[in-house]
């Protein structure tokens, strides 16, 4: 921009009184403010002991899940309707003939690259049964990368981990 | 002789022992201060290893400096090999080596030793007792460590380290001027450039530099602030504009020898404004104010004088977090306009009052030092008066439009 | 008598051609054998050298006197001029320390706060300001250095070989007793005493000292401010500084 | 010898050293900054013979004498280093060659030997940047207008 632009606002610094310019109040201010922030109530959660106090799990995009249905079989349909939703190309799925009669597909393997994922939540929003959600479980980690694709066993795991803290969106009032 | 010799020896090695450790640990404490500062608790974690014992993370300090001395030290291709070597270890020998003249206690009874041993007088509690310059030292020593910081600006061959290196080295040696000026009127008063004789007037008065001279208080702790780079003057190593300043190329155990001076340059700092105008190891009506002392005193001097420095390290470190960096031309500004001219009115003050004072006191009825004290507190609320007044550090940094015709060309008027 | 002039006459011989040898001349040939050669010289001129009397003192002064003159050696002969500044930095270390063994500890602290802390420093400043990578053609080669070689070593042979004539043959006065020194430059209020001698007996001296230094540091501040780009200035001043509010 | 006597004579003989060492340096060398450190290394010497003088005579004279030197030194220094630094900015040269044309009229011109290529100097291997701080090319009116603040 050049310095000439009449959309530029030019500030002025403020002009002090004597009072100001013998530092005093100023020097004093900053010394109270660190004093009393050095004597105050300390933010910090001591993580492994301490949980961080999620303000509503149910809003919160975590680790993803694959939900059970009332039979404790897998809800998804393999429509792929989260893997083209999902920005990141995370989400990889293998679908076969249903062995159930109620759907036509089931998705024989479901990988979710949880270190490509973005957590952004578009595959919960595109699902249209309800059987991909995201938990409040933030805190994941593991010792390789291969270790951090879930398959289909871990991400019901994951539900049955947190079902009862945590209900299914169809289920909700 | 060489009972003296081991004498010596010992104290050397407890005072070089105790320095780096409370170098290591003031790291510790001043991450956990600056952490309590931001709503933080800082490094708590690290105790004994391998339990579960954590120690209020004092594990801290040992981790650190083993992380520093086996991590990969890398040495650009692009520097002057013999002179970066030479820089850190210049800074960290002269960092240590000003502690041969800063007493940390006043004298030990030698009752302890047996007779035979030929020690017939009280241990001094400075590693080299002799030395009659005392501050002189302090300041040659000071200067040398300028080298460091210079060469190793200048060995990295990188233009932000070399700016770095220029810019402390003219800060260092700007601010050594009012740091002198500062000591002058001490020394006017008390006689003497022995540190340990400093202190013994203070505790023989009873009524403390700081007092007797406000003036020259404030200008050597803020001089002496500037000296240790400290925050509001941490110039050289300005992350935001310099990347890391003179130490920007260096690691391991190099980069160690840079830290751990600059934390040395603070306790230097606060040692010399305990003994220069806080008392020394004198405390009214605990530490007494003679020559021969008993066991408890002896060794309750040391702790009021080990007390009253980490009461100013702590004070270093919380003004770290108060107040915001001075710009450059600021720094200069101050320095050269207020601090030293400053300085030269405490040292006419001092003087004057040396030369006519005591008629003076004598004829209004008050004591020495405290008309001395009246004089240096009216001197400085007259100064601080006259540079609040006056601004000498303003500097009108307001953008400046040009008022040429835009057909000028620029390039003539700018060069 | 003669033995000790026909070494002295080696001596320099051998410290001339070395110190030419040494001195940038182009060319990096020829400086080890140079540096051998001082050494060599420096060799033979130190065993023509009276004893101190004690160990201790003779290896202090012997340690502290090879540093001096090495680092003053090396200081004449680099060929970067920011190691020619920290050489001499450490020949005046070494000269701080002679000060120190002859008692004079005042000035030993003075010259290293004056000398290295201020005047040496600056030097720097304006080394690395003016040529930052420190490589320059005129540092690699020398007016006749053959020349100024010979003239100065053989000044250093002339002058040891007269000083250790005037001190031996006959005694100039008698030295004084280890007690007396004691009592005298050696006191232990050595800097009271000297502020005394400095205040009382040479104050005239130190008002026109202090003279000098203000009359030197104005002449300084004119000098630079005459070579400033006077362009420059009418840039900061008044003609395009026009705040608008 | 006495050993007192010894101390003088040795002492004197490292202040002659740095004397002599001081004026090769003075002589010979082209820095102007490194001439001026040489005649600084003359000063030094004087001020080892001073000192040795003063303890052997058990005098504070030499000592005084030496803080004058001291004084001195550091006039000459401010002064100096303000000429040289006018000097550089005339030629942007520390070189004292450059100005040769001071010299007096029947003395030939100053005439610069060739120097044999110093070796390594060309061929550094270190990869490097491409220099920083060189302006870009910017058109007039967009020329960077705190440049002076």
């Amino acid at each position: 921009m050049h310095p000439q632009d009449d959309r530029i606002r030019w500030i002025k610094s403020p002009k002090l009184g004597v009072a100001g310019r013998s530092y005093l109040p100023l020097f004093v201010q900053g010394l109270t403010t660190t004093l009393r922030h050095l004597l105050g109530r300390k933010l910090t959660v001591e993580s492994p002991e301490e949980r961080h106090e999620i303000p509503d799990p149910l809003i919160y995009r975590g680790v993803h899940r694959l939900n059970r249905d009332a039979q404790g079989r897998i809800k998804c349909v393999a429509c792929f309707l989260c893997a083209t939703a999902c920005p990141a190309h995370c989400i990889d799925i293998v679908a076969a003939e249903s062995p159930w009669p109620d759907r036509e597909k089931y998705p024989q393997s479901f990988t979710i690259d949880e270190l490509r994922c973005i957590f952004c939540g578009m595959c919960e929003e595109a699902c249209p049964v309800d059987a991909i959600e995201l938990t409040s479980l933030y805190d994941l980690s593991g010792k390789s990368r291969e270790e951090m694709i879930f398959d289909k066993e871990k991400l019901l795991s994951v539900y049955d981990q947190t079902k009862d803290a945590e209900p299914m969106r169809s289920a909700r009032a | 002789m060489l009972s003296t010799l081991i004498v010596a020896l010992i104290k050397i090695v407890l005072a070089l022992a105790g320095l780096m450790t409370a170098a290591a640990y003031l790291v510790l404490v001043e991450r956990r201060f600056a952490a309590w500062v931001q709503d933080r608790r800082g490094p708590n974690r690290v105790g004994v290893p391998l339990t579960r014992i954590r120690l209020f993370g004092l594990g801290q300090p040992i981790a650190d400096g083993v992380k520093f001395i086996f991590k990969a030290e890398f040495t650009p291709g692009h520097v002057d090999k013999l002179m970066f070597f030479v820089a850190p270890l210049t800074i960290f020998i002269a960092a240590a080596a000003v502690f041969a003249v800063i007493p940390f206690g006043s004298v030990l009874p030698q009752d302890f030793l047996p007779a035979g041993w030929g020690v017939s007088e009280p241990i001094r509690l400075v590693a080299a007792p002799g030395i009659d310059v005392g501050m002189i030292y302090v300041f040659a020593v000071g200067s040398i460590a300028v080298y460091g910081v210079v060469l190793g600006g200048w060995a990295s061959n990188n233009k932000y380290s070399f700016l770095g290196g220029l810019r402390s080295g003219a800060q260092l040696i700007s601010y050594e001027l009012p740091l002198g000026l500062g000591i002058l009127g001490v020394v006017l008063w008390t006689g003497s450039l022995r540190l340990d004789a400093i202190i013994a007037r203070q505790a023989v008065g009873g009524a403390w530099n700081c007092v007797l001279q406000p003036l020259g208080f404030l200008i050597f702790a803020v001089a002496a602030c500037a000296e240790a780079t400290r925050l509001p003057f941490d110039l050289p190593e300005t992350e935001q504009e310099l990347v890391g300043g003179y130490h920007t190329e260096y690691s391991g155990i190099k980069l160690m020898m840079y830290l751990v001076a600059e934390f040395l340059h603070m306790i230097t700092a606060s040692f010399l404004i305990v003994i220069l105008f806080l008392g020394g190891w004198h405390f009214w009506g605990i530490t007494g104010s003679g020559e021969a002392v008993t066991w408890p005193v002896a060794l309750l001097r040391v702790a009021v004088l080990l007390a009253k420095v980490l009461g100013v390290i702590l004070f270093f470190m919380l003004a770290r977090w108060s107040w915001p960096r001075f710009r450059f031309d600021q720094l200069m500004a101050l320095g050269w306009k207020v601090l030293i001219p400053l300085g030269l009115v405490n040292v006419v003050v001092v003087a004057a009052w040396a030369e006519f004072g005591p008629a003076l006191a004598a004829r209004w009825g008050i004591s020495d030092p405290l008309g001395l004290g009246l004089a240096g507190g009216a001197a400085l609320l007259l100064c601080w008066l006259v540079v609040a007044a006056s601004d000498p550090t303003r500097v009108d940094n307001s953008p400046r439009r040009r008022v040429v015709t835009p057909d000028q060309d620029v390039e003539e008027i700018f060069n | 008598m003669k033995d000790s002039h026909t070494i002295w006459i080696l001596a320099t011989l051998l410290g001339s051609l070395g110190l030419w040898l040494m001195l940038p001349r182009g060319g990096r040939r020829g400086r080890l054998a140079g540096a051998a050669l001082a050494v060599v010289a420096l060799g033979l001129a130190a065993s023509q050298t009276p004893r101190l009397g004690t160990w201790t003192a003779e290896g202090i002064f012997a340690a502290l006197a090879l540093v001096t003159v090495v680092a003053a050696a090396a200081a004449v002969t680099c060929r970067n001029p920011v190691y020619c500044a920290i050489w001499f930095g450490l020949t005046l270390l070494g000269t701080a320390g002679l000060f120190l063994l002859v008692g004079a500890q005042f000035l030993a602290a003075a010259t290293v706060v004056v000398y290295a802390g201020a005047i040496l420093v600056t030097f720097l400043f304006v080394l690395m300001l003016a040529q930052p990578e420190g490589k320059a053609a005129y540092d690699r080669a020398s007016w006749e250095a053959m020349l100024s070689a010979v003239t100065g070593v053989v000044l250093i042979g002339v002058l040891s070989i007269t000083v250790g004539g005037a001190l031996t043959a006959p005694p100039p006065e008698a030295a004084p007793s280890a007690a007396a020194v004691q009592a005298g430059v050696l006191r232990p209020q050595h800097v009271a005493a000297l502020g005394t001698e400095l205040f009382g007996r040479h104050l005239i001296a130190i008002q026109i000292a202090g003279t000098l230094l203000l009359t030197a540091l104005v002449g300084a501040a004119v000098i630079i401010a005459q070579g400033k780009n006077t362009k420059t200035d009418s840039i900061n001043s008044k003609e395009l500084k026009t705040d608008e509010e | 010898m006495p050993a007192e006597l010894a101390l003088l004579h040795n002492l004197l003989l490292v202040g002659a050293a740095l004397f002599g060492v001081g004026l090769v340096g003075f002589l010979c060398r082209r820095n102007l900054i490194v001439m001026f450190l040489a005649a600084e290394m003359m000063l030094q010497g004087v001020s080892v013979s001073l000192a040795a003088w003063s303890r052997y005579r058990n005098d504070f004279g030499g000592q005084v004498l030496v803080i004058f030197i001291i004084a001195v030194a550091a006039c000459e220094a401010a002064v100096a280093l303000a000429l040289v630094t006018a000097l550089f900015r005339r030629r942007g040269d520390l070189d004292v060659a450059v100005w040769d044309r001071l010299r007096e009229a029947n003395q030939p011109p100053f005439t610069e030997a060739p120097l044999p290529e110093q070796p390594g100097a060309a061929g550094e291997s270190w990869p490097t940047l491409p220099p920083a701080g060189v302006a870009p090319a910017v058109p007039d009116e967009k020329v960077d207008y705190r440049r002076y603040v």
